[in-house]
Order: structure tokens, then sequence, then C-alpha cells
């Protein structure tokens, strides 16, 4: 996929639909393509109410381009198939300007074709495992030099070298697990096992016994199981009496909704890394919670995808805005470089599609939110391309530059 | 004398130690028409079970035709030449009589020629033929599972019939049937009888005399004796353990 | 119903023949693009209910791991489709995941033959194989739907697991060519929606044939009584695990089209509800009738796309409902209510005389 | 004790029963002839409310029990013999004898099977903790009858009860039956094929084409009726 | 030698209760009643959500209440799903009796709605169903008791639901439009909404039982190893609620006469209804029964594993597995089918199995293959299909005349 698929005269009809349907009307309209129902509807229901947000309070500040934003809502009901139906729905029945939306790397993986040969727009708000640049998405959540590199390195350095590893048996985890053990090895760190649970399996004892018997002086747990194992899983450490302070678990999928649907009990003292917790100390963040918890209710908290889906639709809109236009390659153009003083910092649109953004590392608390225990100094740059593993190192991505595109050879 | 066409040597059927046969020798030759009848629980059915296959033997073996049946599965030993009629009308309920009986007629059981080859007009009207004698024509095209009892007996003997078997195994064709019906079947078995074997199982004793010739009497999964009718029914065991006395007639 | 006297017969295939010429000619100029893929999408679905009606309706077998087929088959063309790269590329995502080497299994994959064969020859294997394994136990009834149905968890579990040869969950996607045509054009795709047809005509008559005459007779009975079947000398072994090969055959093309208009084909098609709504497409449409099958199979489709675009948030529960009420009020679902209450309304009552004889005995004065 | 009058059943569309006028008196034994497929079958469901009729009216013991359902029927006292034995075929013998006892109003304790059904059928004894369905076709049809027997029903409603069943039984049976009407004064409808166990009811109905065709007195009961009802 | 012994042999065991706490519903509706329950997940996730509401009540409570909640929530998710698999069997289920494929079709319709009923149950939707329910089903009913006899009711009857239906659905429609409109957020938040929630077990269930700070002499502990054993005290806690469930329901079956009667119905529900049994009663009491055991097995789940939409939906093959193997119907067969399947997917899974075979390479390799938790599904699988070879109709099968018919 070094560049999409069809190139003859791709942007015609959908600058003409876009220019003649969305701009004639009185709205904009935008596309929402999330799991509503089905596995996935537990995490991206959220997602869905961040970005509604986002569109309620632009549209309540004049909207974008002096028009309102027209939020159509698809459900991807947790089904690559029905992500793909109905992305090709929105495009090409509903004439959107731009769709947010899909969680799952699967789905991603299943819409981009869509994308790419309508050469329309996504926004995807949800950190993932990296190896790819395209030029119909955007990419607001964290590649892996953004959260899990970083987290590795932190845990070598103060938890210990003896690594198990845990995953869904599905995409993102397997190839997470992939760069983690290619950064083992390289920075003298040891992978002592991994297992993999189906999704919604919740039936865990099998791989504590297995933790136990690899690391039976304690050591690191890396974890990137998804969804409903999760909670099996700490529940049950717990019971087995693998605590954190011989068994240090590290997270990339629990924030805090997952901490509150497992249970603060049985996570307090366990890590995590993210971009952004609720518990960061900006202006900006605070006016999100805030704004956030009056729209829903006040129990309801802030994460991660949340927010990165949040600033996705306001840098879309700066790039309209900039552009004047929701013509696609305008905008397309117009958001590298945009800055946005988002909840969790200052950001930056790289012209790989993807976000420059801090990276922190969180400890569970008693109130089942994080508490910051590091974080970097500055925003990270996004390496979409992985440099830990050998069939990517040393290719990068820049769409901005016609003669480079999505994956060039940089040395 | 005719060569056997059905022997038995030594049956035994038990099933969890109460020995449904016992030792049971019986045979049979080519051609002939033999009724055997017996206490309710003899083990005649579990007999007629044995020879198609549908109980194996514990002990001893069934030989059809001078073969041993054993290591053959029901529709193979069907298919040697064995038809039967079950206790209970079992036929094909979702299929009308016509079908039902089609479908025993069909010489060819393997998939291919199911599937290939079309029934013959000769065939088609052997079947209406049929269902003139078993008295279903006015109900040939209905769903067989709207027939009533009666009804479902004389097609499955119908079914039989159509099937043409060298070896006729009948259990209780008569059960339910109006005595009308009973006649007619009586005859409807001897004519069979002129050219096929036929083993008939009956409690009917009126039916028992009209047809049989030769009668086997068993009791507790053996035989208690065997002979013709007038023999039978008046042995003293027999009526001690099958007839009663029959003190007013 | 029955194929009976050349007359009803012509009539029928003349219909047939007319529904698919206002499809192929028809529909392309009054549905959008988009419109139209969904439908040819639905109609390749219809093509797998014909064979859930197969060995479901008329023999009593239900299948609740067709999807498994379905997958099968569109695993195989697809295979194909990710090999239309430059000599001596692999696959896009085996990079991904460090493969050097194609996988021998691919290899024979880079032939179109090879490939369309495989997409019902595969397909058919398993299910010969796994029919065998079954029938010939005499496993039946719930036994078999609930082994079929740990299947598809086997199966998923294999598919989704193994990235390096499948490409896991994210299933394989993204196809280029075929015959130097470009896959998502429209053009090419309109192709496959009238092969979706013609196949899905051709698929109708053959299981038409097959569920006449003698040997559906035969399946009817192996419903009703198997084991009795074997007493009237039959081998009900032999013929359910045909017919459930070739029903495995037809759930083959069916996902090898579908996956050839959707453009791609994951561990989903294998996953448990996928397999049970194939069934509920029979069931409310009508089993046992083979149009059954594919009006049921649109009219759940499309319902589904209505009611998940108009109410997103809620549609499951239209759906469920949908279901319940077609069994418990429709229970010979669409068709056999219409044979029922439709054509009494047409036409005058039926009648069913239970006494033939009565009518004149009664006149003879009995 | 059963009153039956007006009577129509249908089938779906087709028409069984038509217009069925019949009545047990109480302490008498009634017996339905008719030949094969005529609604005899038919009629007794209706009596058990295993089938709605259409019209007409089922009274029993002084109260309509049209909208009764079959459970409700079987505690008021009736005890059903159906055709074709229905034996709860993965219970055991003992078990299924002991369902009879459900039929009874008051509840029973310590459930145990009395010795007159052991003398009626005494193949049942042996056989008490075999599987029902294992049963050979006669015993079924002895413990089908036994099992109604259990429930001490006013009104004893038998379908061709000796369907399979060896003449010897066939004699007891019939004895048996009698003994009950004569001792208990209970009512028993029968429908049969064997003119002996005919000959031992009260009253007779003759049915044809599911109407009631000629009635009368047993005794009364020609080889002239029988000729046309049950021979052609 | 012998701590690992042990080790295996509790996971074994608690992996299987689990399993069979889950299959018993399932056993008693599937095995005895003939219908393929497919919202047995979902009755569990009830079950899950009332464990849910009960802690979260006695949290408020506090104290001795917190620490005893779990007790509460189990009677009170057998009383609530019982009361649900009522409605069930009221509803739909005895329309179907005899026709077990259509019982799954109905019953995965049923699973959907449950499953999107918790994501978004709020009090308009809450309000919507009930009223919709009061005059759909309440119509019915009265339609039913008034004109059932008559002839011309029976043939319109589907047009008249029909008819009945779409204007319940219209007025319930409107009335719920109205609430939201009126009252807003505090009536169209979700109850629970798509993410799980969280049950924490009460204090003394969340640690183990160490046996290395167990007063048990140091021999014990250090020669034979078994100061390395800990085994969690809800999987104990499991195991016990899985004995005393089962003991009760051999008891309600064998012992009184209801066991009898269902399993009469199921065999033959005319003949038994002739006999005098009340099948209606019977039928709900039965399907009641399970579904109450199902929102047990979902209480006791809820402190293993997560509360949300989902939950349950993952056992429902494996409990279906439990009960073909054990033989339909047979009881001691599942408890042996679960145990074993249990004990089977432990030694897989956790690579227990290659170190037996360590002497034999191939077969190291060979299991190592196996032993994730994907794959050992996989394998136990195999193992089920070879062990239905070997017996067709599970570890006790029916045996007799009978079963062909
Ligand atoms: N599977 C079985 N398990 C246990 N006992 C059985 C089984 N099958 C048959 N029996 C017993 O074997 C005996 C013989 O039964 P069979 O059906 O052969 O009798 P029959 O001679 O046909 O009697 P009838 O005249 O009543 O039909 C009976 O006592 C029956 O209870
Ligand atoms: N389920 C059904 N649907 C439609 N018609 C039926 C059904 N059952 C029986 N019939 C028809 O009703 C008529 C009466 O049947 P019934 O069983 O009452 O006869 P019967 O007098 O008991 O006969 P038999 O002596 O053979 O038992 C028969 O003509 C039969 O074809
Ligand atoms: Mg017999
Ligand atoms: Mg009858």
């Amino acid at each position: 996929n070094d560049s999409p698929a069809s190139t003859e005269n791709p942007s015609e009809s959908t600058t003409d639909s876009s220019t003649t349907e969305t701009s004639n009307g009185q709205t904009i309209k935008v596309g929402i393509l999330h799991s509503l129902s089905g596995t996935m509807a537990i995490s991206e229901r959220s997602v869905v109410d961040a970005e509604k947000l986002a569109i309620k309070e632009i549209n309540a500040n004049g909207g974008v381009l002096g028009k309102q934003i027209e939020a159509i809502l698809e459900d991807g009901a947790s089904n690559w198939d029905t992500f793909r139906e109905k992305a090709n729905k929105l495009i090409d029945q509903d004439k959107v300007a731009v769709v947010f939306g899909c969680w799952t790397s699967a789905s991603r993986k299943n819409v981009k074709p869509v994308f790419e040969n309508k050469d329309h727009m996504l926004w995807y708000p949800v950190q993932y495992e990296g190896q790819e640049c395209s030029q119909n998405i955007f990419y607001t959540g964290a590649a892996p030099n953004q959260q899990i590199e970083p987290a590795v390195d932190w845990l070598l350095k103060n938890k210990g070298k003896e690594f198990f590893l845990v995953g869904s048996d599905y995409v993102f985890p397997k190839t997470a697990n992939q760069i983690i053990k290619a950064q083992l090895e390289a920075n003298g760190g040891k992978t002592v096992g991994e297992d993999y649970l189906p999704l919604g399996n919740i039936e865990v004892t099998p791989i504590i016994s297995k933790i136990k018997q690899a690391l039976p002086n304690g050591g690191v747990i890396f974890n990137t199981l998804n969804g409903d194992s999760n909670v099996a899983f700490f529940k049950q450490l717990k019971g087995a009496g693998i605590t954190p302070d011989k068994y240090p678990t590290m997270s990339v999928s629990i924030a805090e909704e997952e901490v509150k649907a497992i249970g603060v009990k049985y996570l307090k003292g366990h890590y995590a890394a993210w971009n952004y917790f609720q518990t960061v100390d900006t202006p900006a963040n605070k006016k999100f919670v805030e704004a956030f918890k009056k729209e829903y209710g006040s129990d309801r908290v802030t994460n991660d995808p949340m927010e990165a889906a949040y600033i996705g639709v306001y840098l879309w809109k700066q790039a309209v805005e900039k552009a004047e236009t929701t013509d696609l390659e305008k905008v397309r153009a117009a958001a590298y470089g945009q800055t946005l003083e988002a909840p969790e910092g200052k950001v930056i649109m790289n012209s790989n599609h993807h976000l420059s953004k801090v990276v922190r590392i969180g400890e569970v608390r008693d109130d089942g939110l994080f508490e910051i225990i590091n974080e970097t100094p500055t925003a990270v740059d996004p390496v979409p391309w992985n440099q830990f593993v050998t069939s990517t190192k040393g290719f990068a991505c820049d769409w901005s530059d016609p003669t480079k595109g999505g994956k060039y050879k940089t040395t | 004398m005719n060569p056997k066409i059905l022997q038995t040597q030594n049956v035994t059927v038990s099933f969890d130690g109460f020995k449904a046969l016992n030792n049971l020798n019986f045979s049979m030759d080519v051609g002939e028409l033999r009724v055997v009848i017996g206490p309710n629980g003899a083990g005649k059915t579990t007999f007629i079970d044995v020879i198609t296959g549908k109980v194996k033997p514990t002990e001893g073996k069934v030989i059809f035709k001078g073969k041993n049946i054993r290591s053959f599965q029901e529709h193979e030993i069907i298919r040697m030449g064995i038809g039967r009629k079950f206790q209970t009308p079992r036929i094909y309920l979702n299929l009308t009589a016509s079908e039902n009986l089609e479908l025993s007629a069909n010489r060819n059981k393997n998939i291919f020629s199911t599937l290939f080859v079309t029934s013959k007009k000769t065939d088609k009207y052997k079947i209406q033929g049929l269902l003139e004698t078993i008295g279903l024509t006015s109900k040939a095209n209905i769903k067989s599972a709207f027939l009533s009892h009666g009804e479902k007996q004389r097609l499955e003997i119908g079914m039989l019939v159509a099937q043409s078997p060298d070896l006729l195994l009948v259990d209780e064709p008569v059960a339910g049937l109006t005595d009308e019906e009973t006649y007619n079947v009586a005859q409807l078995l001897l004519m069979l009888a002129e050219s096929h074997s036929i083993l008939v199982i009956e409690h009917d004793m009126e039916f028992v005399r009209e047809i049989a010739r030769k009668v086997t009497v068993l009791h507790e999964g053996s035989v208690l004796c065997e002979g013709n009718i007038e023999e039978v029914q008046n042995d003293p065991r027999v009526i001690e353990v099958y007839l009663g006395q029959q003190n007013n007639n | 119903m029955k194929l009976k006297g050349g007359k009803s017969i012509l009539i029928e295939v003349g219909l047939v023949i007319a529904i698919a010429l206002v499809l192929i000619f028809i529909m392309p100029v009054i549905l959008s693009d988009f419109r139209l893929n969904l439908l040819g999408r639905f109609l390749s679905l219809a093509i797998v209910a014909l064979g859930i009606d197969l060995i479901w309706g008329y023999t009593g077998l239900l299948s609740l791991g067709h999807g498994i087929f379905f997958g099968l088959g569109g695993y195989a063309i697809a295979m194909h489709l990710k090999l239309q790269v430059p000599e001596g590329e692999l696959p896009d995502f085996m990079g991904l995941y460090g493969v050097t080497e194609l996988p021998e299994f691919w290899e024979p994959f880079h032939s179109f033959r090879f490939a369309a064969i495989a997409t019902f020859l595969i397909p058919t294997v398993f299910a010969g194989l796994l029919g065998y394994l079954v029938f010939r136990n005499r496993i039946r009834g719930v036994y078999f739907s609930i082994l079929t149905q740990a299947a598809t968890i086997v199966f998923f579990n294999f598919f989704n697991g193994q990235q390096k040869l499948f490409n896991g969950t994210n299933g394989l996607i993204d196809f280029t060519t075929l015959f130097k045509l470009k896959v998502s054009e429209y053009s090419t795709q309109y192709i496959f929606y009238n092969l979706t047809i013609v196949f899905l005509v051709l698929t109708y008559f053959l299981c038409r044939w097959l569920t006449s005459g003698r040997f559906g007779r035969v399946l009817i009975a192996i419903r009703d009584d198997e084991s009795r079947v074997r007493f009237s000398g039959y081998n009900p072994t032999d013929f359910k695990v045909l017919v459930f090969a070739v029903s495995g055959a037809i759930a083959g093309i069916a996902g090898a089209f579908y996956t050839l208009q959707s453009g791609s084909v994951s561990p989903k098609t294998m996953e448990i509800a996928f397999s049970i709504e194939m069934v509920i497409w029979v069931a409310v449409g009508g089993r046992g009738t083979l149009v059954g099958a594919i009006l049921g199979t649109l009219l759940v489709n499309y319902a589904r796309t209505f009611f998940s675009e108009q109410f997103a948030e809620f549609w499951l529960f239209f759906q469920g409902a949908l279901f319940l009420i077609v069994v418990t009020v429709l229970p010979d679902g669409v068709i056999g209510w219409l044979r029922s209450e439709g054509i009494e309304l047409i036409k005058k009552k039926r009648k069913v005389s239970t006494y033939p004889a009565l009518e004149e005995s009664e006149v003879q004065g009995d | 004790m059963l009153q039956i009058s007006n009577l129509n059943v249908y089938y779906g569309e087709s028409h069984i029963l038509r217009d069925v006028d019949l009545s047990v008196p109480e302490g008498q034994m009634v017996c339905l002839i008719g030949r094969n497929g005529v609604g005899k079958t038919t009629l007794m469901k209706t009596i058990m409310g295993l089938l709605k009729p259409r019209s007409g009216t089922i009274n029993f013991s002084e109260t309509i029990i049209n909208s009764k359902s079959p459970d409700q029927r079987a505690k008021m006292g009736i005890g059903y013999v159906p055709q074709g034995r229905e034996i709860i075929p993965r219970l055991t013998v003992k078990e299924n004898l002991l369902l009879g006892l459900e039929a009874r109003k008051n509840r029973v304790r310590n459930p145990d099977i009395p010795e007159s059904i052991f003398r009626l059928f005494p193949v049942l004894k042996t056989m008490l903790s075999r599987m029902g369905g294992d049963l050979s076709g006669g015993q079924q049809q002895q413990l089908a009858i036994a099992r109604t027997l259990m429930g001490k029903p006013q009104l004893l409603v038998l379908d061709e009860p000796t369907e399979g069943i060896q003449p010897s039984i066939i004699l007891e049976i019939e004895a048996a039956v009698r003994n009950i009407v004569e001792t208990t004064g209970i009512s028993v409808l029968l429908v049969e094929q064997h003119l002996h166990f005919v000959r031992q009811a009260d009253y007779y109905y003759a049915m044809q084409k599911g109407g009631i065709v000629a009635s009368g007195l047993t005794s009364e009961l020609s080889q002239d009726v029988i000729q046309r009802f049950l021979a052609v | 030698m012998l701590a690992s012994f042990l080790d295996v042999l509790f996971n074994g065991i608690s992996t299987g209760s689990v399993l069979l706490i889950a299959a018993l519903g399932l056993a008693i509706i599937f095995g005895l009643m003939g219908v393929i329950n497919m919202a047995h997940g979902e009755l569990m996730m009830l079950g899950a959500y009332t464990t849910f509401i009960v802690q979260n009540v006695c949290k408020e409570l506090g104290g001795i209440w917190f620490e005893s909640y779990i007790f509460f929530a189990i009677v009170t998710a057998f009383l609530l799903t019982a009361v649900f698999g009522l409605i069930l069997e009221k509803g739909i289920i005895r329309y179907l009796y005899g026709r077990p494929l259509e019982t799954l079709l109905a019953t995965w319709g049923v699973s959907l709605i449950l499953k999107q009923f918790v994501r978004s149950v709020n009090w308009v939707l809450f309000i919507g169903i009930s009223l919709f329910c009061l005059l759909f089903f309440g119509g019915l009913w009265i339609l039913n008791s008034r004109f059932n006899s008559h002839f011309n009711f029976i043939r319109f009857r589907s047009w008249v639901i029909g008819l009945l239906f779409s204007l319940s659905l219209a007025v319930s429609f409107t009335t719920a439009n109205f609430f939201s409109q009126t009252y807003k957020l505090s009536v169209n938040q979700p109850w629970f909404g798509a993410q799980n929630v969280d049950v924490t077990a009460p204090t003394w269930l969340q640690e183990g039982l160490n046996f290395s700070e167990l007063n048990i002499p140091v021999w014990l502990k250090e020669d034979w190893g078994l100061g390395t054993l800990y085994f969690p005290y809800t999987r104990i806690f499991i195991i016990f609620l899985t004995i005393v469930c089962v003991t009760g329901i051999y008891l309600f079956l064998q012992r009184s006469r209801w066991g009898l009667r269902i399993r009469a119905v199921t065999q033959n529900r005319d003949m038994s209804a002739c006999l005098g049994i009340p099948t209606e009663t019977v039928d709900g009491i039965t399907f009641a029964l399970g579904s109450g055991l199902a929102g047990i097995a979902g209480a006791a789940i809820s402190l293993l594993g997560s509360v949300g939409p989902n939950t349950g939906q993952n056992y429902i093959i494996d409990t279906f597995m439990v009960v073909v193997v054990g033989g339909v119907g047979n009881f001691l067969g599942s408890i042996i089918a679960a145990l074993g399947i249990g004990t089977a997917n432990f030694l897989i899974a956790s690579g227990t199995l290659t170190f037996l075979f360590a002497p034999i390479p191939p077969l190291v390799d060979f299991f190592k293959f196996f032993s994730t938790t994907s794959m050992a599904k996989v394998m136990v699988f195999g193992l089920i299909i070879t062990f239905l070879q070997w017996k067709p109709t599970g570890i006790f099968a029916q045996k007799g005349r009978n079963v062909e018919l």
C-alpha cells in the first residue's frame, strides 16, 4: 500500500459532490462510524459521545465556514464487513465531507481500501500498532513509539528485565508484541513467555499458571488484552495473589473507563501508558472534562481515545477553515502543521498524518483515575513505520511531498 | 427339499442380562409362508429386529440366503432381499401415500440411480394397482400424516408389497383393522405367498387360522413348538401361555 | 411444488429467467452503485440460503456452521486476488509479520482456474469430511447442530490466530485486480453482479432438481424418520453426506461472490452469529420452499440495512423482534403464510374433502 | 355421565366429525364401532380435549367441559387409553405407572402400585425398572391400560385397547373391564374391532364417515348391522 | 510432584465447576425440555447485572451488608431470572414445543434483544416497553379469552394480531418520545450503558488461600512443595456453590414429583396432559428453574469476569458441549463432562502436558503448538469429535429400542 490504488481522476467526483451537496445545504454532513452494538460497543460508544460533544460545541460556536455540522451516525456493529458497507454508504449515499470512526485495527484496515479507492477522508482516534500510513486517514491516537516503546523503556529502567506478554488473539496485540519483543531484545530485556486469549474469553486460569511458572519470583507483565478479558484477567490475578509489588502490570488498552468497569480494587497500583489521562493538568483538559460531564453525567470519565476523537474533530475543523472549503485534497493539505492546545497538551499534525504527542505513564490510584508518574518533557514525534522491526526499519512516510508518499526509504 | 432362505443358529439376544431371544434355532424354506405367534414379550419383534440387523445378536448367527448377515448394515441387508413392516406403523408422514409406495418400489437404491434414473411407466401402474388393493386410492395424494391408524397400517403393508423382496417380514399386519380388511390382507398375503417367502407375526387367531400352514410358537425367546395350526392350537402349553381358555365363541 | 408435467416446468423456468433479466437489466438503472452492490451481495447470500434450505428444509439437518464453508470459498478466491502482485512480491500483509517466503499452500492459488475450483472444492471436501464423521455415527438432530457450531469456533480460532498465513482478524482485504480488471471499478463489479445472478439461477435449478423427484423424496423421508429409511433399503448416511457436501459447495461459491463484491473476507464470516443468521433467513422465507430461502435472505438483509440506517442505536431490537415474530407468528415463514392465508384471500377457499366418497354415497342414500 | 351433542370437529379445513351425538350413562359400558378412518379416534381425542370442536358440546358429569384442558379433564375423572399406546419411552415402567396417579384428585402419599394391577398384568411386575419404550408392543399396551387404571377414573375411554395383545390376556382384560364396571360403577367408552369384546358392552354406536349412523343395545347388535358398518 | 498434582486438580475442578454451573440451567432447559436456549448466556448476563445492582445497594448500606452481598445477589439473581424465564416461556417458548430447531432461532432473537436492552435501557425505553407489553399482551389476552372459540377469529387471528401490534407500537412509541422530550437527560441516560460495570467481590473473596502461610507441617510445605500453592477464594466459593446447586437440583428432580413430571411432559406432551399433568405449569416451572440457575451462574461468574452486555455469550458453546458430551438429559454425565472438559482445557492451555511429555520430544512440540488458550479450544474440539466417534450420544448414552424414535 505504497500509494492509494486509484489515482486516475480521483477527486473529481468527490469534490463535486462535497461542494454541491454539502455546501449548497445549510449544513455540512460528517459521518460517524463506530460500533454501537456488538463486542466493541463497550469502547466505541464513549468515543462517539466525545465526537458528538465536539460537534455540538463547534455548532454552538457558529459551526464551520458558517455552517452547522450535521453528524450522520452509523453502526459498524463490531463487524468489519458492516464497517465497510457503512463507509461506502456514508461516502456514496450521504456524501459526507469526512468520516470520524473505527476503533479496532481490523475495522480500520477494512475501510482503508474504501477511503483510498474513493479518495475520501477518515479520522481515526485510537492508539494502534502502526505499520501503516494512508493518505486518506488521519491518526489522532498514538503510534507505537508514542506509547508502547516508551512504556517498555520505562519498565526496563524501573521495574525489571523479564517480561511476560499477554494479549488478545487479535492484530493489535500480536503486532504490538512483535515490536516489544524486538525492542526487548535490542535493549537487554527478556521475553519469558506470551499467551493470547480469544476476544471475550474469561477463562484465564491457564495463563495465570503460566505466568507463575515463567516468573516464579516476580517480573513484568505487559498486557495488551482487549475488552472483557481484561476484567477477568485482573480479577483473577488478584485472586491468585499476583500483586503489583512483585508483578507490575503495564497495560496499553486500559484507560479510565476500563478501570471503572474492572473495579479499582483489582487494578490499584498497576500501570498504564497513554498520551492523555483525565488527570492531566491543562486548562484545555479542565474545560473538556467539565463539558463532558455536563453533557453526559457527572459519573462519566474521559480517556485517551475519547480525547483523541474529540481533538480529531477540532483539527479537522481547523483544517477546513484554513482551506476554506470541504474539498478533500485542500483540507488534507491544510491539515499538515495544524496545532491545537489539546487537553493532553499541544499537539501538531505532521505530514505523515500522525500527531506529535506527549507520552505519559500513569498508576491507578484509589479513585480510579491515574496518578501521572512519568511524562516526556516534550511532544514525541510519531514514527508510523517501526524502527525495531526489521522489515520496516528505515522507512518513513511523508504525504506533503509527492515524491515520498506513504512508505519511503530514509537511508 | 427346498433350500433354506432363512436360518438362525443358537441366536441369543440379551439386553443388560435379560434374554429376549434365548438360543433360538429357526429355519424357513424358500417360498414358505410361516406364521409366528407367541405371548407378548416372547421375542417375536426382536427376532425380526435381529434378521434385519436392527439388533445384533449377542451370540449365534443369522443366515439369509446362505450368508451370515452379521457384518452387514441394515440397508445392505434390506438390499439382499428382505422387507419388513413394523409393529406400529412407520411411514413417512410428510410424503403422500403414493410417494411412500414409490419410495419402496424403487429397485435401485443407491444415490446415483435415485438421482438419475426416472421411474418407469410400469411402476406407476403398479402403484396405482397397489393403492387400489389397500383401499387408499382416494387418499393417495394427501400427506400420510393425515391418515388414520388403520389406514397407516394398510399403507405400510402396501409399501412392503411394493418393495417386493424375497422375504417379507410382517409384524402384526392386521392389528387395528376391521374384519373385512383383515380378510383382504389375508388374501393379499396368500397371493404373495405364491412367489415370495413370508414370515407373519400376529395375535389375531382368526387371521392366523385363515393363512397359516406352518406355525411356530415362540416363548421366552425360544421355540416352544412348531407345527400346523391344529397341532399348535391344541397344544396345552400354547393354551397355557398364550391362548387362554376360550370358554365361549 | 413438484416438478410435474412439462408445462409447469416451462412456466417456472420462464419466470425465473424473467426475474433474472429484470435483475440484470432494470435494477442497475433504478439503483445507485452503492445500492446495486448491496443487492449483489444479498443475492450472493441468497445462494447460501438455498444451500441451507436444501439441508435444513428438506433433509432436516440444521447446520450452524455454514459460515465455515462460506468463508473457505471466500478465502480461496481472495487468496488468488491477493496474489495479483508483481512477480516475486508477497501479498502486502505478509511483510508486516516478517514473512519472507510465500507459504507452500498459497502457490497453487496463482492459477485462477485452481482458485475457482477451490472455491467450491475445498468447502465440499471439508463438509464431506465433517458430514462423514458425524453422520457415520448416526449423530443427528441437535447434536449435529451443536457440533457444527463448535466447528465454527475452531475454524474461527484458526483463521483468526494465523496472522502470517491469513492476516488473522483483519482478513484478506484490499484487492487490486482480477484478469487485469480493477476489482473496485464499477464495470467489474457489474460483471460480478451478473455472474452472481447467473449462479443464483443455476443453484436454484440445481436445488430444485435435487429436491423434486425421487431423490428429494428420500431426503424428506430421511427428515421424517431416518432409521426407517434404512429399512427401506436406502443408506441415509450417503445421502446426507452428499447433500451436506453439495450445500457446502454452494456456500463456498456464495462466499466467493460475496467476497468479490464486498472486497474482503475475514474470520468474521466464521463467527457463530453469521451462521445462525443464515438459518434465520431461511426460516423467515419459509423452510422447504426454495423461493422462500431467497426471499427471506433479501427481506432480512434489507430490513437490517434499513433499520441500522434509520435507528442505528436500536436496530438489534428490531432484528431480534423480527426473528421472534417470524418464528412464533409465521411458523412456516413468509412463503408458508402466503400459501395458507394469502392464496385464500385471492382465490376461493380450497376445499379439502375428508371422506371423498361421502358425497356420492349420500346421493346413493346409504 | 358423558353426553355429547352436535359435535363437529375439523382438522384444519377438513370436516371430520359431523353432528355427533353420543351418551355414556353412568355405570354402563358403551362401544363405538366403525371402519378404519371414520373418525373414532378423532372423537376420543375430542373428548379428551386434544382436539377442539368447532361446535357442539361435551358434557361430563353435569358440567360442560368444552373449554377445559386435557389435564383438567383427566383430573375430573376421564381416563384415556389412546390408540398407539403412547408410553413415555424414557421413563421406567414404574415411573410410567406412577404417572397414572397424577389424575387422582388428592395427592397420594407414599405412592405404591396396587397388587390388583399386577394380577391383571403379571408381566409388568417383573419389568418395573425397564424403560417403557423397551417393552414389546403388547406389553406397552398392557402398561397403557394399567397406567390409566392407576388414576381410578370415573369414565374410562379406551381406544382399541386390545390391539397387539395376546389372546389370553385379551380375555382377561375383557373380564376385568366388565368386572370393574360392575363393581365400581364407573362408565366405559370403548372403541374396538374384536367383536367378542364389543359384545361385552351394554350399548353400541356405529359410526360411518364422521357421523353416528346406528345405535342400540349390544344384545340387539345384529349380524346385519355388523355387515353394514364393519364390512362393505 | 504432589504440589503440581494438587494444582492441576484444583485448577481443573475450578475450571470445570465454572463450566458446570453455567451448564446446569442449560442441562435442564435443553437436556430435559428439549429447548435449545441460545439466550442462556444472556440470562446469565441478567444474573450478573442483578449482582451489580445488589452490590451497589449493599455498598450504600456498607459494612457487613457489603461483605455478604453476594448471598443476597445469588438469591435475587435466581428469582429475577426465573421470573424472566417464566415470562419468556409463557410469551414465546410455549408456542414452539416439539420444534427444537425453531426454539433455537427464537431464543437467538431474544438474546439479541436482551443484549441491546442492557446497553440502552433507560427510563424512556423502560416506559415504552412496559406500555407496549401492557397494550399488546393485554389486548391479546382479552381477545383470546373473549373470542377464542369464535371460528372467524381464529381465521383472522394473524391479521388482528398484526393490527394490535402496530397500534400498541405506535402508542408506546409516542408516549416514550414524549417522556424523552420533556424530561431530557434524567430519563434518557442509560442505566448501565454499553460499558462493562464493575462487580467487586467482597473483601473476603478477593484474595486466596495461601498454603505457605497455612498452619501445616513444614515438611509438607517444603519437601512436598505445597508452599507454592495458592487457591483463589472466589474459585473455592464457586466450587462450593456448584456443589450446592447440583445437589439441590438433583434432589428436586429425583426426590420430588416434579422431576418425573418434567420428563414425562417433554417426552410426550399430549399424553402427559391426558394423564392429568398440568403441562403448562410444568413447562413454566421447568423453564423458570433453568433460567434461575442461569441467573445464579451469572452471579457466580461476575466474581471472575466482566459484567457487560457480552457476559455469558462466550459460554454458550462450551455449555452446550458439556451437555452433549455428557449425554443429553443426564445430570451425572454433565458433571463428568464439565470436569473433563475443564481439566483438559486447563492441561492443554497451561502447557502442563508439555512437561508431562518432556521425555518424548515430538509430542512436546505438538502440545506446545496447542498450548495457547485459543489453540487449546481447537484441540479440545478435536478431542470431543474423537470422543463422539466412539460414543456418539455422550458419556451416558440413552440405550434401548426407543432411542431412535
Ligand atoms: N432394548 C431393550 N431393552 C430391554 N428389554 C428389551 C429391549 N428390547 C426388547 N426388550 C424385551 O424383550 C422382550 C421381547 O420383546 P419383543 O418386542 O420381541 O416381544 P414380542 O414378542 O414382539 O411381543 P409383542 O407381541 O407384545 O409385540 C420383551 O420382554 C421386551 O421387554
Ligand atoms: N392430523 C390429521 N389431519 C387431517 N386429517 C386427519 C388427521 N388425522 C386423521 N385424519 C383423518 O380423519 C379421519 C378420521 O381419522 P380417525 O383417526 O379418527 O379414524 P379412526 O376411526 O380412528 O380409524 P382407525 O380405525 O383406523 O383408527 C381419517 O379419514 C383421517 O384421514
Ligand atoms: Mg412385537
Ligand atoms: Mg383410530
